[in-house]
């Protein structure tokens, strides 16, 4: 693709401030073309920041940027687009109204005579780069109508139209799941062999490991070591990240006892939309994980639980009553709690403190005498962001400037802080770093022994076998099959999740003896 | 992006508001009829054309009343014959106002995207800012174009017949300017931004749009067509008081919305802008045209009229009618393919959201 | 309210739309009781007067001349004050913030005259109120100084019945029908044309939309293909009739009878598509307000107010064979302005 | 969610302003001015505050303006002595015209929320509908309240000096209202609600929040206090047309925007629109008031005033450089920031973002 010479870019001594903090203290890192270097580090490290800088996004306000030995200064995206870099955000950017084609080449159209598009030219090059990525959909399809992964696919078409001689991924697998990341890691793999450079920035230590030549480890804003891939493990990775030597990820749970009663049991519920319906019956104290593909239908099934969307036809008992809810509110009423997807739209009210955000949906209970208990908000908030281990200064902090595994946190913790029966939680992990990820496992392991029912959405097969009592698979909207925690294998749930076998294993006994 | 749903649903209903004019009094289609609502839907559409842009990026723009008043008071001051003009040459006068209008845009849009500032805002100080400076400089009265030829400018046209033109020149104009901007919204890559930055302000930033340059354009758009407009009301008025064009901004984007503009942004097109200002004047004119025949009691042929304090009464439940029909007509066809892909339990390409074109769920 | 709304309402007769209390008419009202008292300024050489007037119009201009022909010969100062959105609320503001200040005599443009009485009154306890172009007849200001817009309606009135020998269909239109001003006229009209079988066939108001003020006049030339004449209460609506005649090839087809001086109405009556217009005397408005104002506050209870606290300017009809003298003086009179 | 930075500032700016004007006029610290000012902001307080729940909440309300005018319409057609109204008692006529506000504001909530409508265009068309249904009430005319008792309820007050009262019954209103609003927005759960609504809906409605209801509450208080303040203004004006309140939703907005709300929801205090209030009332009044004395050449003594066509451009400058000057301070505040970040070279506590909580490039 790219004719030009395999690119050599270096970054050195980059210093970005914002209001209140030093995102980046002076970070270095160097990639040739060819290469594909990993950059790693907690959440808040800076790698998107150091990235953004690289992209044009934002200037630095140190530092200096090298392409093939030469200083360059960009103050904007395109003029880092100019130079080759192709940046794919960690955060979908899509224009939603428009179709495929207009958002790979949204900023680089094709342009015929006074300024005009030439929409079949770029129809027909988009074509031609959904194959490469392996999306098979008309390049005339709206983006709102898209999945995430979908949209994940045409980000990174979009990086391939650039003819890039960079091309830098932030988090890029974190919305797709295995098949589909096997996928990317192919495009990588011909990038590479194009002499193309790569920065890919991920949590996930598996596919880091798998991919990268090299590993760049950044921590609160400075370099902390690089690694050839050769010679890196998971344990070398996570103790320069954290500071420490790391131990444990999933912790250790006792299995269920058999006779445990169950407290949410699901009989044939149908979602919209979706083929049949689902069935299963999770106990107390239970993690039931959900696994299945982008798609698959869980967080639709989820938000049915939570009353999002309501169900046309079956029913769910909870703790043996009769359970319906027709809104969130009447879920939380019942103690069914939900921590979304995506925590920026769903969890948080992001110009919020924490403590507001944690007290918001038992902040009826915090009016004895019509008056709002401040005091009282702030001390609940104090204790979950000791129970959760929240980077924070005080709870009065605006939840928008915390990282996002804070994030998460302070999701998770505004739950906690009342008392659920059962707690939903899709994809609790998406973007934590490693750190942060096992606290959450803890906490979860934690809540589950305190006796609430965990259902977990996972993209994360570790996690998935790692957490889970059993797990229920899904694929394109049904469900597909029931494992129990000695069935789990990586080979069993992908095999199921992708619809070659099924396997449901009717667990209905447990139902009537409860609900009667 | 081009959904036309809500359009030809509004057109249809023109057509039929039209019929129902036609039938309740034929003078509806007279030539001169024609001539006039026609002219007065050009002189509306000029300006909506200008506001849709803002609109399609997630805007507003609130002064452009004042500045179709203000464009007009420059013209007058300096071109009129009659005691308070200068009387210098139209072809100073004109360019000149529109000169300070596109200005006037410029600075709003600067403010706006340089700023960071909301444009709601922005544009509010703007419209009782301009109001006072033509009040300023009407010094709180009328000045008159006489019989200077500029009233020709909306009098006359092209295709006489009778000895009135068929087609007037506002007419022109606003044909001139839906081409235009239907060619630089529809078919250019400057027209893709304004739909990108209203899509996703941060999806076109990051794609190395320029986004304040585009959308900074757009309020020079928005300006320099209510200053087209203001010329053509200038005109057509003949006399200039720092009343004219209180309260237009509204009209424009009523036509806009009608014409399927969202005020969240990235939707919208010039047909349905023409559709909408087509619906907002003929309104205007059937409240003035309608009438029923009617015997009474003891024999005698009567005419009942529209009383004329229903006006606003009518306008206002046009809006409110076009929007709840069109949402609900929405609703009932997400529900129905929502029950055939129940029915067909095939999960085929999504729709989009209802109303709410916002990214799905993705993460962090 | 409302621009161009020149004028005002002291009439004998009930404003349709005020109410019984509104029937006591400047000229039916002699001073009912004895005078308001009269506030002499104790200092004389710092007088401060004011001219309010009820909106922002063209009518104002020719009655500032007045008013600065006045502070020149005097050499003293009028401020004059003029409500931009022509609103009853803006108008009582201003009339409590004079107050506030000391202001030594205020006249005033009532917009709404039965029910500014005790805004008026409360000014009348402080300092010299006078009323002109519009009267607050029941109110304690001190002389009315205005046309009488009833009286006005039917001079035009009789003007119409001569245009209309045989009779015929008419017209009105205004910016709001719901002005006093508007209504006394409208009243003063069709009270003249009463058994001359003549119809008014369309209302239309436009709330002060120049554009739309035009558009009414094409909307109704075209839904009443057998109209005779139109006619406009407001100074606007003259320039407004003159066009849309012109451009609808009316001229002359359709008379047009209307108020006020406006350029495009003198304009219209020199091409004859206008036949007549019934205009005031502003200029007399505010030299002579000024004139009392300053008296009153300089001569106190010495001064002798007029028969029946009334003057009446009186108004004049211009058409084709007087319009271009009317024209060189209303000339000299804005220079001076 | 309370930085009160904005309103300090608006508070300096207007004490800055009153002191300003003492020093032209003393005449502005007068009993009678002071009572004056003080009903003036009063009644604009009232209804501000309505607006203050809405725009928090990230709505807008364009139809207050006609709410106030229908509001004293219908108490003048039910109540007035005078030939066109009805004669009945004001124990009727404000509580119905209250209830019919009430009803309003809710059908207007219920639409935009129930519907997924847009805030501006269903506003819009309430304002249009509305004040044509004030027309027809009034039949294009005038209804006086006569010397009726009602405008008492403007006029008088409590605490009497020199025969006038010192404090009027919309001041001790607007107080009313303040404490309440003040109550209700910072103090209860309620008042959470509208600032989560206004910080992220969805978050809201998947904690547990029932959006849709809190939002038609706050269509609700807007109509309600649009309500209250129209009774308030008839008896002021002491006769309604049709024209009472045309374009006051604006003035709101301004004044609740000087006070420190944004209009993309989530920020605003009861104690900004307070200031905000303040300041577009004093503005009014300063036109009127303000005064330079000096003597001509030939030594006389003059007083120099504002024309008053610089009415609007002062209003709308005012409000222009609010923003301006607002949002520059901020930009600096933060430049400082982050210098001082650069000389600590530490990365302590995040400060919260510029009232926009977006992350931006740069440029583009
Ligand atoms: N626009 C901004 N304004 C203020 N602070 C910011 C901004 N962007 C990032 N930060 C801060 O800079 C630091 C680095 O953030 P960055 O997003 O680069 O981290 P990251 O390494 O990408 O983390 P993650 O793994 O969670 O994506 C964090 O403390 C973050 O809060
Ligand atoms: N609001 C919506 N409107 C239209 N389609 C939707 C909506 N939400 C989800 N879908 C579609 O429903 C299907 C199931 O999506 P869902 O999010 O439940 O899957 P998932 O298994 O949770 O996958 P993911 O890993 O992406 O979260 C997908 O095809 C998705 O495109
Ligand atoms: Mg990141
Ligand atoms: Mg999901």
């Amino acid at each position: 693709m790219s004719n030009s010479a395999p690119i050599h870019l270096e970054m050195r001594g980059i210093v970005k401030r914002f209001p209140g903090v030093v995102a980046l203290g002076g970070v270095s890192l160097h990639v040739r073309g060819g290469e594909v270097l990993a950059l790693m580090g907690e959440n808040g490290a800076g790698k998107s920041t150091l990235m953004k800088i690289l992209g044009g996004a934002y200037p630095a306000d140190e530092g200096q940027l090298f392409i093939d030995g030469e200083e360059v200064v960009f103050r904007k995206v395109s003029d880092a687009k100019r130079r080759g870099i192709a940046l794919i955000h960690q955060e979908l950017m899509l224009a939603p109204n428009l179709d495929i084609a207009g958002n790979i080449f949204l900023g680089g159209e094709a342009r015929g005579a006074m300024g005009r598009l030439s929409r079949s030219e770029m129809i027909a090059r988009s074509r031609v780069l959904l194959n490469r990525v392996g999306l098979a959909l008309p390049p005339t399809t709206q983006v709102s109508s898209l999945t995430a992964g979908q949209m994940q696919m045409v980000e990174i078409a979009r990086a391939l139209a650039l003819d890039a001689r960079a091309v830098i991924m932030d988090e890029p697998t974190s919305s797709l799941t295995a098949g589909e990341s096997e996928h990317l890691f192919k495009i990588i793999r011909t990038l590479r062999g194009q002499g193309i450079a790569i920065i890919y920035i991920s949590h996930r230590m598996e596919e880091v490991l798998k991919l990268s030549d090299r590993i760049t480890v950044l921590r609160d804003g400075r370099n902390v070591g690089e690694l050839p891939a050769a010679e890196a493990t998971q344990d070398k990775i996570v103790s320069l990240m954290v500071g420490r030597a790391f131990t444990h990820r999933f912790p250790d749970r006792a299995p269920l006892p058999a006779d445990t009663p169950a407290r949410l049991v699901v009989e044939d519920l149908l979602v919209p939309g979706a083929p049949s319906g689902v069935s299963f019956t999770a106990r107390r104290g239970e993690i039931v994980g959900f696994a299945g593909l982008v798609g698959a239908g869980r967080t639709e099934l989820m938000q049915c639980i939570f009353g999002v969307d309501r169900p046309l036809a079956g029913r769910m008992i909870l703790d043996g009553q009769g359970y319906s809810p027709k809104k969130p509110r009447d879920a939380i009423a019942a103690g069914v709690y939900l921590a979304p997807e995506d925590r920026k739209r769903h969890g948080l009210v992001l110009p919020m403190t924490i403590a507001q955000n944690t007290s918001l949906p038992d902040i009826a209970n915090y009016t004895p005498r019509g008056w709002l208990n401040r005091r009282r908000e702030v001390r609940v908030a104090q204790a979950e962001r000791e129970r959760m281990a929240i980077k924070a200064p005080t709870v009065q902090v605006k939840t928008v400037n915390l990282s996002g595994g804070n994030q998460q946190k302070v999701v998770l913790g505004k739950w906690l802080a009342m008392t659920p029966k059962v707690l939903i939680l899709d994809e609790p992990t998406r973007g934590i770093d490693v750190g942060a990820k096992a606290e959450i496992y803890r906490h979860m392991a934690d809540m589950a022994a305190a006796g609430i029912t965990i259902l977990m959405v996972s993209s994360e097969m570790e996690e998935v076998i790692g957490m889970s009592d059993r797990v229920i698979v899904m694929h394109e909207r049904r469900m597909i099959g029931i494992l129990r925690r000695e069935e789990l294998t990586q080979d069993r749930i992908g095999a199921l999740m992708t619809g070659r076998v099924e396997q449901i294993e009717h667990d209905r006994p447990i139902t009537t003896d409860t609900a009667a | 992006m081009i959904g036309l749903r809500r359009e030809f649903g509004m057109l249809v209903a023109l057509v039929l508001m039209c019929l129902g004019l036609y039938l309740s009094n034929p003078d509806f289609l007279s030539q001169s009829n024609i001539v006039n609502t026609s002219r007065q839907i050009s002189m509306l559409g000029i300006f909506a054309v200008g506001t849709a842009f803002v609109i399609i990026t997630g805007g507003i723009d609130l002064s452009i009343g004042s500045i179709i008043g203000l464009t007009g008071v420059i013209i007058a001051r300096l071109s009129s014959p009659s005691f308070d003009g200068l009387g210098l040459s139209l072809w100073i006068g004109i360019p000149v106002a529109l000169a300070v209008a596109v200005l006037i845009g410029w600075i709003q849009g600067v403010l706006i995207t340089r700023l960071d500032l909301q444009p709601f805002i922005v544009t509010l100080g703007g419209m009782l800012l301009l109001r006072g400076v033509s009040q300023t400089i009407v010094k709180g009265g009328t000045i008159g174009f006489g019989s200077s030829r500029f009233t020709e400018l909306s009098d006359s046209g092209l295709l006489f017949c009778h000895g009135d033109p068929l087609i007037s020149y506002p007419v022109i104009i606003f044909l001139a300017i839906v081409l235009m901007g239907a060619y630089v919204l529809h078919f250019t890559v400057f027209g893709r931004y304004v739909y990108a930055i209203g899509g996703n302000r941060d999806a076109a930033a990051y794609s190395g749009i320029n986004v304040k340059r585009v959308e900074t354009l757009t309020y020079v758009i928005s300006a320099g067509l209510a200053g087209v407009a203001g010329v053509c009301y200038a005109a057509y008025i003949g006399q200039m008081s720092q009343q004219v064009g209180i309260a237009y901004e509204l009209y424009a984007i009523a036509a806009a919305v009608i014409g399927g503009c969202s005020l969240r942004g990235g939707e919208g097109t010039i047909f349905g802008i023409i559709i909408g200002s087509g619906i907002m004047r003929v309104i205007d004119n059937g409240i003035n045209m309608f009438q029923l025949k009617y015997q009474t009691p003891d024999g005698q042929h009567r005419i009942w009229r529209l009383d004329p304090n229903w006006n606003f009464i009518i306008i206002g439940a046009v809006i409110l009618l076009a929007v709840i029909v069109d949402q609900l007509a929405h609703i009932v066809q997400l529900k129905r393919r929502t029950r055939r892909v129940a029915a067909t339990g095939k999960g085929e390409a999504q729709p989009p959201e209802p109303g709410n074109p916002k990214l799905r769920p993705t993460e962090t | 309210e409302k621009e161009g709304a020149s004028s005002s309402s002291s009439t004998p007769t009930v404003a349709p739309a005020s109410g019984p209390s509104a029937s006591a008419g400047a000229s039916a009202t002699p001073a009912a009781g004895e005078a308001p008292k009269i506030f002499k300024a104790s200092d004389p050489s710092a007088l401060k007067l004011a001219f309010v007037t009820n909106n922002t119009s063209e009518f104002w201009k020719i009655a500032s001349a007045g008013v600065h022909k006045y502070e020149k010969e005097a050499n003293i100062q009028v401020d004059i004050k003029m409500p931009p959105n022509g609103k009853t609320e803006e108008q009582n503001s201003t009339l409590e913030n004079l107050v506030s200040q000391g202001y030594n005599g205020i006249a005033v443009s009532v917009i709404a005259p039965a029910d500014q009485v005790q805004n008026i009154n409360r000014a009348a306890k402080k300092t010299n109120v006078i009323t002109f172009d519009s009267d607050s007849a029941s109110s304690n200001r001190l002389l009315y100084i205005g046309t009488n817009n009833f009286a006005a309606g039917q001079t035009l009135g009789k003007e119409i019945v001569k245009l209309l020998p045989s009779g015929g269909k008419m017209a009105v239109f205004v910016g709001t029908f719901s002005a006093d001003n508007a209504a006394q006229r409208l009243k003063g009209i069709e009270d003249t044309i009463k058994g001359h079988n003549i119809e008014i066939v369309a209302r239309k108001e436009d709330a002060t939309d120049r554009a739309k003020a035009r558009s009414n006049v094409e909307d109704v030339l075209n839904a009443y293909s057998d109209l005779n004449l139109v006619t406009g209460l407001w100074s606007y609506n003259g320039p407004a009739i003159a066009a849309a005649l012109d451009a609808s090839g009316k001229k002359g087809k359709v008379l047009a009878a209307v108020f006020d001086e406006e350029q495009g109405t003198l304009d219209g009556i020199k091409s004859g598509t206008i036949q007549c217009t019934c205009v005031q005397k502003p200029f007399q408005f505010g030299y002579l307000s000024s004139k009392w104002l300053h008296d009153l506050a300089t001569q106190g209870d010495a001064i002798k107010l007029p028969e029946g606290r009334v003057i009446d300017t009186g108004v004049d009809i211009i058409n084709s064979a007087n319009v271009a003298d009317f024209e060189k003086n209303l000339a000299s009179m804005k220079a001076g302005a």
